[in-house]
């Protein structure tokens, strides 16, 4: 592209794509050519889904995608795949890979999951157990994956494996591409506090795995596995909410309509929430107001954390506002659920689900080391544990 | 003002500790949490072969009915060792409605054949009112033809309208309705009881409705009145110590964990935010023991001081006990956020105990009123 | 209920920074922590020659007063700039109250000859109201003969009565005095100031008493209350920024301290318990800078929200440097604790600033009114 | 004593003192006849001014001297001395030592301090620098300690210094008897927060003590300091309140008397310090109905902890309660108490020297690692130091 990208050539770009293609023709084909002329994701590279434009004006062509009615990539089904698989792909895929992979995703023809923790592992990632042994041309992986959501759906996951024990434990892992329909892959619903099962335990037994699946070199894996959490993180750090917006707006609510649960000892708790939520609202909008001019700072570990404290506290206080109501639920059932749907279910669910928010993605603990390490420079706890072979280490 | 300065005796005596043990031990082998878990998958919820091993065959349902009426006249302090015992089992057993709530209601309205029938463990009973009913917000209508707090109304002794919320009454083989000013025993069989999804499944609520049921008066006036809100008072006091046993098996449960979990190439317990973390969790149980003990001794003693205690032991032993389970969910990384952890069973049973008899801020207020410290 | 979803810009742009050095130079300068110390040992109160240079000499008392009236028309998003280097410096110079509050209230009483003078840097002024007074609790009298807040009368344009706790009055040349619905520029030295013995010694308050000193007319009725309630307003929201200031202070002091202090054969800094606390703390400090860059630009763009940023800023900003004040001492240990450290310093201007323009709780019950959340 | 002592027999006892002795007499005289009566503290051995009897007793024996109108030791200016000095001599001294230093203890003609505490040491009290160098029959001692209440009217002080550089920190450490008055101890008054001087440096030049100062055997001082802390904490962790006792009292007669401070929303914070203090309270009076049966737990330092903590936060909220009369402070000028007055002193005072209360004794953060450790048994930091001479520590 020799002139610059602007939101005024990315309109005209997406009004030439529309007048070619028909919004309300057939969904996938109509994907499948959005990818193709560069405008799903704008900052990626030409050929790759993108026209490598900045990727602040994803905004612009997607607004006019929804102004025209067209149909949209179905994003929070295929959430670990969009913000997780794709860049990581991106950054450290070969060209083949990226050829065969990228399109699909975007278009959500194919969902993604990610096989990264264990049961034994937890917050020490690096210290998983899950075996790749190379066999001519293939990897072999046996091993067991936790907290898989979307497994039951996806085609292709991310998979991180012990290729050499006798390493210290964050040098011996590579990463993959697993194939979720290859024999030995075994998915079975993980059910949680709430009853429902939105996550699954994976099982990997004698899985083969050819040598192209690989992403990045041998031993290198934990190297890409951080670039993908890294961009977690971001994503869970992700868009702007109105005043009011999530949580704390379910109590405003509560606290409006009903005068009846108006108890004065409970006022000054839901104002004090009130406050730490606009806070919270205004810190985030400064942090994208940070990234929008190139300034990416660590702040977004503080999003992630400072938001599962207050939905948890918020969550627990809404039952107690309700007293009597919030002691009911819909149903222990166990259900599959693809999404989470926060706001729409019963108080008791929320309460229940929110604890969570502290422990997906990085526990509130690890958050906090990352940003006392990285972001205030306290030193490090002493360790013993990465010098010595993975196989040596207690477990 | 109230004041309390003379302090009762906080401890635990040898028939406590004997008491505890012979009910752990029942418990580990009858009542094991995947037991308990087991029941909420299969849809039931009280378990009524423990209940009766419990209220009769151990004879515990009599042990604060005297023993003028047929009980163990061993009195509330020991009920509440049960009670700890029961809260760290997350037991489904009626305990709390049948040999706390229902019987202190009984006692004061100064009935005894029912006080017999409940010693003996040949029957239990719940108090029909919401379990979320504050003792403070209990009050008799002035004009004596309802009581606040539930819908039921008396026509002779014809009882109509419904109750919501309550605890203990899917067991109960006789409620305790309070209407028009007046108290009643009716044969639950003669109520309608539909049973609610309960956040605690352990201790599941019911609606209960009444008909036209036929109702025994057990007391009127004043004297019901004060059967009703001393059955409120007791059984605010008494949660206190379930809730201290809930949060002891949290602390101790996620302690013996966090000792053999291996992260970074150490056990997990000797991270220090962890371990600070933890050492507050046990100030707060230490701190919830001594007051759930004060508030089981001045009940047991029909002690001046018994509202305040009953209402410090809710505003302190509630929260506390769900901020141990909290924990014991965090501490635990994701196995304690799965179903197959017995941690949400605590989590659940915790928050539903916190809103029981009301809130903690609800229970502040009273303090507030009790001791002269107005809002303004 | 105000809403306000649309976000002004919350960054520093390049003017900003090169402000905050250039104000951060002067302070290491001419009042480092030591001499600022000195002077509280010497009985000395306000920094007259610090104050010149910064309004004088560096021309920053007219930050937010128009060019037309012989400002810099730089706007109050500037000079919260400033304010957070004078809060990191515990500066003994009256910018909040001269530079925002006196300003404010000229401003929205439409005075310019005064507010030249003020631009200039050659006098100062101070709005004579309790420095604890809250915004939400200054309300123009119905009668219209005297303001709730303050104890002064006028009769005609003599004014009689005593104003306790007034912040900036003791190194005023004019000041600002609300009385019988009016308000009056007085010259300072025709009122008797007493100074207090003030908890934060960088900021001494008096008691300012007037004996019928003669006031000149600056505004009345409405416009005169809303200029008082705006100077309010603007004194809570921007006060923010130094609060912040002090808190960024004391984060990044303690973080240093830590890192190079051993204990244990280890830098103190690297015990998890206190990098928690730390992180914490960091996050505080994160949110509390939106909040406080939020609350000064709506007072720069005399937006709608002018009362909610407000309030939200002394919700928010004043307990926030409070914690970090208190980390600071107890995390720095006995040497925090001593009086040739400056943390008390920070201790002291934290915990004042948190009770200025009123507590945090009456901010919280002021969004309460602000967006229709009553309390009952 | 054939007989067992009961409360019957010390009334007796005591009965018997008082008829041989006016109270009304001279004081120190009194004193001391007390003292060789067994009647001072009668726990400890006949002869060291006890009877060997119960120390729950002690209050029987005490009671009746009050009420007789006798003088009392003014046990509050010798803290130090009753409360660490006393035991530790008791327990470690040898004969000769303790018959010298117990009996003009206990009477108050000499009061004792402590010298512990370093600038370089803090938390970490086992790394202490001070030197102490055999030199025949003396040890000559040399350098710093702060902290020090009541150096500056003390008799003698209980000392630690360093007599071994060459091993690890806690095995070269002795304890000693410092005497207060020897050439080379210089006494400079350390002004904290308050504005006060209520403790001091003691600087340590050259200072001469003959071997019979030294208290145990040459490197066993830290056991022996051990033993002093704990007295300490059990002190701290110490006597009866009534309901609403101490800081929460305060308050509450403030709110009671004073309504034109009441604001709503200050209403709930009130009342949850008035639950924490009751909770505290009771929690204290079961620690010592503990100790009365001789179940003698940890759970001394989680009332000091509590305490602590309680005290910082219902002092700040004071000042939120009083507004703008809580800005104000009564002087800034250096005074040198010898005992803190809490409760009639502003409220300014109050904040700022609460704020001690952490660090004082045991910081906070120590005390939560002891509980951690000693009381739930979760494992030790991983520590370099133990081992390692203190010459080679990194400081």
């Amino acid at each position: 592209m020799a002139e610059p990208v602007t939101a005024e050539s990315l309109r005209k770009l997406v009004a030439g794509f529309l007048a070619d293609h028909d919004p309300r023709g057939d969904r996938l084909e109509f994907l499948r050519a959005r990818y193709d002329a560069g405008l799903a994701w704008i900052h990626y590279p030409v050929g790759h889904g993108g026209l490598g434009a900045p990727r602040a004006l994803q905004p612009v062509v997607d607004a006019e995608f929804v102004a025209a009615g067209a149909p949209d990539n179905n994003a929070r089904r295929n959430g670990i795949g969009l913000g997780m698989a794709a860049p990581t792909i991106l950054r450290h895929g070969t060209d083949a890979q990226k050829r065969r992979f990228l399109r699909p995703l975007w278009t959500g023809e194919e969902v993604w999951c990610q096989l990264f923790s264990e049961p034994g592992a937890g917050s020490d990632l690096a210290t998983l157990r899950t075996r790749a042994v190379r066999d001519g041309d293939d990897w072999v992986i046996d091993g067991q994956k936790v907290w898989t959501s979307l497994a039951h759906i996806a085609r292709w996951a991310i998979l991180i494996a012990r290729t050499d024990p006798t390493v210290p434990k964050h040098q011996g892992i590579t990463y993959f591409v697993c194939d979720m329909t290859a024999p030995g892959v075994e998915v079975r619903p993980l059910r949680q506090a709430t009853g429902e099962a939105e996550f699954n335990e994976v099982f990997l037994t004698g899985v083969r795995l050819s040598d192209d699946l690989r992403l990045d070199a041998v031993g290198n894996g934990w190297r890409v596995a951080m670039s993908t959490l890294m961009n977690e993180r971001v994503a869970i750090g992700g868009g702007a909410v109105p005043r009011e917006g999530g949580m704390i707006g379910v109590l405003t609510q509560e606290w409006r309509e009903r005068p009846e649960l108006r108890v004065p000892a409970l006022h000054d708790e839901l104002l004090k929430y009130w406050v730490r939520a606009e806070a919270a609202r205004l810190s985030a909008a400064r942090i994208r107001q940070q990234l929008a001019v190139g300034e990416v700072g660590p702040e977004g570990s503080a999003v992630k954390l400072s938001f599962a404290t207050l939905n948890q506290q918020m969550t627990g206080f809404e039952l107690e506002l309700l007293a009597g109501e919030g002691l009911l639920h819909d149903t222990w059932e166990m259900k599959r659920p693809e999404a989470v749907d926060f706001t729409d279910r019963t108080p008791s669910y929320r309460y229940l689900r929110a604890k969570g928010n502290s422990i997906e993605g990085g526990t509130s603990e690890i958050l906090r080391n990352i940003i006392a390490e990285r972001v205030l420079g306290l030193p490090a706890e002493p360790r013993s544990d990465k010098d010595i072979p993975w196989k040596d280490l207690p477990k | 003002m109230t004041t309390s300065n003379a302090i009762p005796d906080l401890l635990y005596d040898e028939v406590d500790d004997d008491l505890r043990a012979s009910v752990r031990d029942m418990l580990a082998t009858r009542a094991p949490w995947d037991k308990v878990l087991a029941r909420i998958d299969a849809g039931e919820s009280y378990d009524a072969s423990l209940w009766r091993v419990i209220a009769a065959d151990m004879g515990l349902a009599g042990l604060a009915i005297p023993e003028s009426a047929g009980g163990a006249g061993a009195g509330f302090r020991r009920a509440a060792v049960v009670l700890e015992e029961l809260g760290r089992a997350v037991a489904p057993v009626p305990y709390l409605g049948s040999a706390v709530v229902a019987t202190q209601a009984l006692l004061r309205a100064g009935e005894t054949d029912l006080l017999a029938e409940l010693a003996s463990g040949e029957r239990s009973a719940a108090l029909a009112v919401p379990f979320a009913l504050a003792p403070q917000a209990f009050t008799a209508d002035p004009a004596g033809s309802a009581f606040a707090g539930n819908g039921v109304a008396a026509e002779g002794d014809s009882l109509s309208g419904t109750v919501k919320g309550v605890a203990d009454a899917l067991i109960a083989d006789v409620l305790l309705v309070p209407a028009s000013g007046r108290l009643f025993a009716v044969e639950a069989a003669d109520a309608t009881r539909t049973p609610l999804v309960s956040l605690d499944a352990t201790r599941q609520l019911a609606d209960v409705t009444f008909a036209g049921a036929v109702g025994r008066e057990i007391a009127s006036g004043e004297r019901a009145a004060a059967a009703v809100r001393g059955a409120l008072v007791a059984g605010a006091a008494l949660l206190a110590s379930e809730q201290l046993g809930i949060a002891e098996w949290c602390l101790s449960t996620t302690v013996d964990y966090l000792r053999t979990r291996y992260q970074f190439g150490r056990p997990v317990g000797s991270f220090q935010a962890l371990k600070h973390r933890l050492a507050d969790l046990w100030m707060g149980v230490t701190e919830a023991r001594a007051v759930a003990r004060y508030a089981a001794a001045v009940i047991a003693d029909d002690g001046d001081d018994a509202e305040v205690a009953a209402a410090l032991a809710q505003a302190y032993c509630g929260p506390l006990a769900v901020t141990a389970a909290e924990e014991c969910v965090q501490l635990h990384g994701g196995i304690g956020f799965t179903w197959e952890h017995p941690a949400h069973l605590y989590l659940k049973r915790a928050k539903s105990a916190s809103v029981a008899f009301g809130v903690a801020a609800r229970h502040r207020a009273a303090i507030g009123s009790l001791v002269n410290l107005p809002s303004s």
